[in-house]
């Protein structure tokens, strides 16, 4: 398809941090070798965790279901090797601090039994073979958000569709587990795309990318013709890969205040995600490995590996060579939006899309400096919101101002804390006043239940 | 089991001992408060250069008492709440410079004192400290100054360049004859300010042509005219102010919305009754316009957040300015109005809110898409 | 004389004129208010704690004529007020004891096991966000201070990162209660001397490698006195409707101490820098 | 009466006399009110109302019957040491007949003004109003727009002075100037920037 005259909305704000991604862009992604034990963390995506189906003892083949769905809003978890299931007990996980995990001890021969036989011919599969193959292989959103992937793709009857969106901007600093996907399995993520808008039922195909992987993009644009892709290389501009903000560049459309993507009409996938997809829907595979990136300064080889589910951090870090220097913080994501962890004990998960190690020089500490009001959070905002003036609302605790402020329309990209001279711990604000509103809001809600009945 | 097992089996990762957790971003673009002050300050340079070749040791003392008084009491503060000096911050350095630039060549030392008290201690760490004031420190200080101390803050001296040329002191000279009741209005010759003089002859039109010409407009762009020590030489301020937006320490809608109003307003008062006013040029150029516009009205702290806000902001202390400068009782206006602007603050703060990304309605975008306008 | 007289005259009746205006006014426009809403708020303490749910002594005096709110909501309101209270509002009112804060923990900070450091907002319910605090026992005092600061009767003191409550301050709102993001705090009957200050629910194993004084759930004190004490999982607690005499710790002699009365909980050692007896618990 | 002294007076009521900046009357419910922008501009509302309905009636009751001299068995009666006393009078009737119609009206802002509502009679500002009125004799149509004027003023200032101190509220005051002391402090400031409107009107 031309690119000639395709017109990109630029979204108002964003930044430009260092990228790093220099580290780690031109290393071939390997195959991570076998481990002893695996902890697969039972909470893996938004919505209820899976039920656990395994017992302790037993034996388990390699992509055998441990895990099913619990309900709608949620998705199956599978054994990353073949061994024997061990304790459940609770682990440090990424984003708690008690969270249980299913120990899988191998066994060594890695043998694949998955139950799930390939549709080769997809093309001519019903649809909702397809969508079923999907949420049996565990496919959740991989850039981050972890939503379970079949729902996206089941859109509510009454929503016109007419556009899927693949989003392989990665403008998080350092990381480069995309980038390398999509040069090195260019295939599957386009074959992917092509099943996801097969089941939408959608013709027109965008993938955003940011313009700084040319390899990427000339890979991409080799085979996109023949799977209807359109390949769109965008500004580098950090949050370019936002949901909302991707929407708009490539569309225009502005997703309005609370609203879903759905409601203009667009789906988003990550570019992962439609590789998991092409895996479990061509390959029969499902989903126990991901690309994730091992970077950052203090890491001996920065590098992406092809990480199996539940690998120990610590284990991952061994793979890039392990740390030459001081590292002041683990990061599971990108600097911008990934979530520090006190431990070395985290397990990766399916949306770990990078590992990285910062040291003290590069990151900033906090400090509890008063808001100067110079108004950079509001210039560089890309939601558009008054983030100086939330965070001192936040800070004496007027949260109903705080809201009235749209702090629930944040989404924590952190462009605000970013650019901020006072170094105030922003974003830590705005979880703290979106908390104590989402609290506020059903206590109204249980309360007003309790009157009516 | 095989041998990468054991060779990956590096359990202890070295240098990862003291993890520090925080919330996301981990990474920062490495402003900080004193580095913008700093930067301030050097944008002040060749305003305070201009000072001191224009009144030489004058602006050395006045620039030199008021920024240490501003610091001494800001480390007084401190030290009197035993809180961690906030000096190097820098924003008392800045409030002293530019208050000394605010105050006239002739200034004793009791009066930079009071005025640094003033801004430091009641406008600023009264109310909490940096970023906490509602009101401009400098402005706040002068205005206080001017109404305490009328006579020192309005006493100019000036060298021999800098006095008002033979033809505005006679244009001056006959009015004031002409009109008996101006009798107090002598000094004009030991050297009025431009502003002075535009206010005390009101109503000739002779004067203010005399003003209003080429070469007048020169003087005070160059800054060879009396006035305070930083607001004589507008062409030092526009260095200055440029550097400032170059480093996008401050909203260029204030200096605009300022200086666009007063031109505008000016230059109709002028057109339809030109023995009240000079024209907008004049009005541009003299007083504490440029540097009000540049350097204290855009202080982060006390102006709007937003830039529709800050552009409304800038328009209104124009218009106040003019209307103080043409029929209030003080010949200068600019303080005053960025004061009272500043209290105006927190309502335009709120009437220019910045809609959400997304505000739009998305029916709207819906009927769109479905008509296939949007493509 | 003849001024006075006519000032007067005219005073009275302009003023007699308004009167009758007001009157006619107030009556025309007249709005019923329930004159016992205000008795009920003299009663009340008015210190607009909202421990009670509402928004202020006014609004909860209101609440308690026009709703049926229970006036001993109020844990600051005295036993004789609350019945005259009752006479006032017309219905029947339970006595309620007289409740304080007790902070179930005693995990101070050089008392526990502790590994990453912390960079952010200094409160709480902003750090609890944040991998959830910087202890390791995730059901302990964070020790941030967010509950002294919302006390407005100043008797929660933090030391050395864990919060203590004085007894003979608290007035028992319960708005630290709220506050608190682990839930540690509870409001307990003032005739209860002797607490368990722990509040984890860990294994006793995990809860000796990460405090130096928890409740390792020995059961010494089931033992001593089985009516004084509730067992739960991994974890004992007073029975509180059956509170211990105030000698119960003495009796008992809880291996860890964590059983104690509010004075002994409150002269909660500090370590001193040098000594070595909690090294082997602070090593993981 | 023309429209140029009409204007004047307004000017001169709203900015260059301002009610509470320049002449310092009515400061009790100015620190009393002025903590949320709503009640602020309820209680303005309220002023605005009550001083131009007072600064009317008792424009009347100058006119007929205080400055009126009349003879009663041939001795002029000369009423006016009686000002005070009546105006007082007239003032607190009708801030109880709008307390008695905004509680039936609007309850809720009846609430939230709270006790500075019957405060108004007391309000300095309604009074001193009416005695500026009186001194300077003017005639009923200025003597209402003063005190609509008068009240506008006010109104601004207490608008103004919310919004700074629901900034301040939000701010890291010491813990000793919190309140209505750093308020005082702020009104302060805010009345030295009134000062550069001083001179407008002459």
């Amino acid at each position: 398809m031309s690119l000639t005259n395709f017109k990109i909305w630029h979204f108002r704000g964003g930044v430009h941090p260092y990228d790093g991604k220099e580290l780690s862009n031109q290393v071939p992604a390997q195959y991570a070798p076998l481990l002893e034990k695996y902890y697969v963390v039972l909470r893996q995506n938004i919505g209820k965790p899976p039920k656990l189906i395994v017992e302790k003892g037993q034996h388990v083949a390699k992509g055998q279901k441990i895990a099913e769905a619990d309900g709608f809003v949620s998705a199956p978890l599978h054994a990353p090797t073949s061994g024997t299931v061990g304790d459940v007990a609770d682990i440090p996980g990424a984003n708690g601090p008690n969270v249980p995990a299913i120990e899988i001890i191998a066994d060594g021969k890695d043998e694949w039994d998955t139950g799930l036989e390939p549709i080769k011919d997809w093309r001519q599969a019903d649809i909702t073979d397809l969508r079923h193959r999907i949420a049996e292989a565990g496919i959740v959103g991989m850039g981050g958000a972890a939503f379970p992937c079949h729902i996206k793709l089941t859109p509510p009857i009454e929503k016109i569709i007419d556009t899927l969106i693949l989003n392989g901007a990665e403008c998080e600093p350092y990381l480069t587990a995309d980038h390398r996907l999509m040069l090195e399995r260019t295939k599957a993520v386009l074959e992917g795309a092509a099943i996801a808008a097969k089941i939408l039922n959608v013709e027109r195909i965008l993938l955003g990318i940011e313009d700084n992987k040319p390899d990427a993009i000339e890979a991409l644009n080799k085979l996109a013709d023949q799977y209807g892709v359109t390949v769109v290389p965008l500004p580098v501009r950090y949050p370019q890969g936002g949901e909302k903000q991707l929407i708009y560049a490539l569309t225009g459309r502005c997703v309005m205040t609370g609203g879903l993507p759905m409601d203009v009409g667009c789906v988003v996938q990550n570019v992962g995600s439609c590789a998991a997809i092409y895996d479990a829907v061509a390959e029969g595979h499902p989903l126990i490995e991901r690309y994730t990136t091992i970077t950052g300064t203090p890491v001996v080889n920065p590098s992406t590996w092809i990480v199996r589910i539940g690998t120990p951090v610590r284990e991952a870090l061994g793979f890039a060579g392990g740390t030459k220097s001081h590292a002041a913080k683990l990061i599971m994501g990108g600097p911008m939006m990934g979530f520090a962890q006190m431990t070395l004990d985290v397990t990766v998960t399916k949306n770990t899309s990078g590992i990285l190690l910062l040291s003290a020089k590069e990151t900033g500490a906090y400090t509890s400096d008063p808001c100067i009001r110079c108004g950079r959070c509001v210039d560089n905002c890309p939601m558009h919101l008054q983030p100086g003036s939330i965070s001192v609302m936040v800070e004496s605790e007027h949260f109903h101002e705080a809201e009235h402020l749209n702090v629930m329309d944040c989404m924590e990209c952190g462009v605000c804390a970013y650019v901020c001279p006072a170094k105030r711990p922003l974003v830590q604000h705005f979880r703290r006043a979106k908390s104590e509103i989402i609290a506020e809001r059903q206590a109204a809600k249980a309360k007003a239940a309790m009157k009516h009945s | 089991m095989n041998d990468t097992m054991k060779q990956n089996e590096q359990k202890n990762m070295p240098g990862c001992e003291m993890l520090v957790m925080s919330t996301s971003p981990h990474v920062h673009e490495g402003s900080s408060i004193s580095k913008i002050m700093m930067q301030v300050v050097l944008c002040l340079l060749p305003v305070i250069a201009a000072s001191i070749w224009h009144f030489r040791f004058h602006a050395v003392l006045v620039i030199f008492y008021c920024s240490a008084f501003c610091l001494i009491f800001e480390q007084l503060w401190d030290m009197a709440l035993h809180q961690k000096s906030t000096l190097k911050d820098g924003s008392a350095l800045v409030t002293g410079l530019i208050l000394a630039l605010n105050l006239p060549p002739t200034a004793p030392w009791w009066l930079c004192m009071t005025g640094c008290f003033f801004a430091i201690i009641i406008v600023k760490q009264l109310f909490g400290g940096l970023g906490q004031n509602p009101f401009n420190p400098a402005a706040a200080a002068r205005a206080a100054l001017l109404a305490g101390f009328s006579g020192p803050m309005m006493t100019w001296t000036m060298r021999a360049p800098a006095m008002l040329p033979p033809t505005v002191q006679k244009a001056a000279a006959d009015f004031v004859t002409s009109a008996t009741k101006h009798a107090a209005a002598a000094d004009f010759q030991t050297g009025a300010t431009p502003l002075g003089l535009a206010k005390l002859a009101s109503g000739s039109e002779s004067v203010m042509d005399a003003l209003s010409t080429s070469e007048m407009y020169w003087r005070y762009f160059i800054g060879n005219t009396g006035g305070s020590l930083g607001e004589t030489c507008a062409l030092a301020i526009l260095i200055g102010g440029l550097g400032l937006m170059f480093l996008r320490l401050i909203k260029w809608q204030v200096p605009l919305g300022m200086l666009g109003s007063i031109a505008l307003f000016t230059g109709i008062v002028h057109a339809f009754a030109p023995e009240l006013t000079p024209g907008p040029v004049f009005h541009i150029l003299s007083g504490g316009v440029m540097i009000g516009a540049f350097f204290m009205a855009t202080d982060m702290v006390t102006s709007p957040m937003t830039g529709w806000g800050s552009l409304f902001f800038g328009i209104m202390i124009g218009m106040l300015t003019c209307i103080i400068r043409i029929w209030g009782g003080y010949p200068e206006g600019v303080s005053f109005s960025i004061l009272f602007m500043n209290a105006l603050v927190p309502l335009i703060d709120r009437i220019f809110r910045p809609h959400p990304f997304g505000w739009t309605s998305t029916r709207a975008a819906g009927v769109q898409m479905r008509r296939g306008e949007i493509k | 004389m003849l001024t006075v007289l006519i000032s007067t005259i005219v005073l009275a009746i302009v003023g007699l004129a308004l009167g009758l205006l007001i009157g006619f006014a107030a009556k025309k426009f007249d709005v019923e208010v329930d004159p016992r809403v205000e008795s009920v708020q003299e009663l009340l303490p008015g210190a607009n704690c909202g421990g009670c749910g509402y928004a202020g002594c006014a609004d909860f005096a209101s609440a308690i004529i026009h709703q049926n709110a229970d006036p001993s909501n109020c844990n600051s309101v005295s036993s004789e007020a609350l019945k005259k209270i009752g006479l006032i509002a017309g219905h029947e009112i339970t006595v309620r004891e007289r409740k304080v804060a007790v902070v179930f923990c005693s995990g101070s900070y050089s008392h526990t096991s502790h590994h990453e450091e912390y960079n952010g907002i200094m409160d709480c319910r902003s750090a609890s966000l944040v991998g959830d605090g910087d202890k390791e026992c995730h059901y302990g005092c964070l020790g941030y201070g967010s509950c002294a600061r919302v006390c407005k009767s100043g008797a929660i003191e933090i030391r050395d990162r864990l919060a203590f409550v004085h007894p003979e301050l608290c007035i028992g709102c319960g708005r630290c209660t709220q506050v608190c993001p682990r839930k540690l705090i509870r409001l307990v009957p003032i005739t209860a001397k002797v607490h368990i200050y722990c509040s984890s629910l860990n294994k006793p194993l995990k809860k000796r490698a990460s405090c130096m004084n928890p409740c390792l759930a020995c059961k010494k004190c089931a033992r001593t006195d089985s009516s004084a004490v509730v067992i739960q999982p991994n974890l004992l607690q007073i029975n509180y409707s059956n509170p211990p005499a105030p000698d119960f710790p003495e009796r008992v002699k809880c291996p860890t101490g964590v059983l104690a009365t509010a004075e002994q909980h409150l002269k909660l050692e500090l370590l001193p820098a040098n000594c070595t007896c909690g090294k082997e618990t602070k090593k993981k | 009466m023309d429209f140029h002294t009409l204007l004047l007076v307004t000017v001169g009521a709203i900015l260059v006399n301002n009610v509470v900046l320049s002449r310092i009357l009515g400061i009790c419910p100015f620190l009393g009110v002025s903590k949320k922008i709503e009640t602020a501009l309820g209680m303005s509302g309220a002023v605005v109302f009550v001083m131009t309905l007072a600064s009317f009636v008792t424009a009347l009751f100058n006119r007929f019957l205080i400055a009126t001299k009349f003879k009663v068995n041939g001795q002029e009666i000369d009423l006016s040491f009686t000002r005070i006393l009546l105006f007082i009078v007239v003032i607190a009737a009708l801030v109880q007949i709008v307390e008695i119609i905004m509680k039936k009206f609007t309850p809720s802002l009846y609430v939230a003004l709270g006790i500075y509502l019957p405060l108004i009679t007391t309000n300095c500002a309604v009074l001193g109003a009416a005695e500026m009125n009186a001194d300077e004799g003017r005639s009923i149509l200025a003597s209402t727009l003063f005190g609509f004027s008068t009240g506008a003023g006010f109104g601004l200032a207490l608008l103004l002075f919310a919004s700074l101190r629901e900034r301040l509220a939000a701010s890291r005051t010491p813990k000793a100037m919190e309140g209505p002391a750093i308020a005082l402090v702020t009104a302060g400031i805010l009345a030295l920037a009134f000062m550069g409107f001083s001179g407008l009107v002459k």
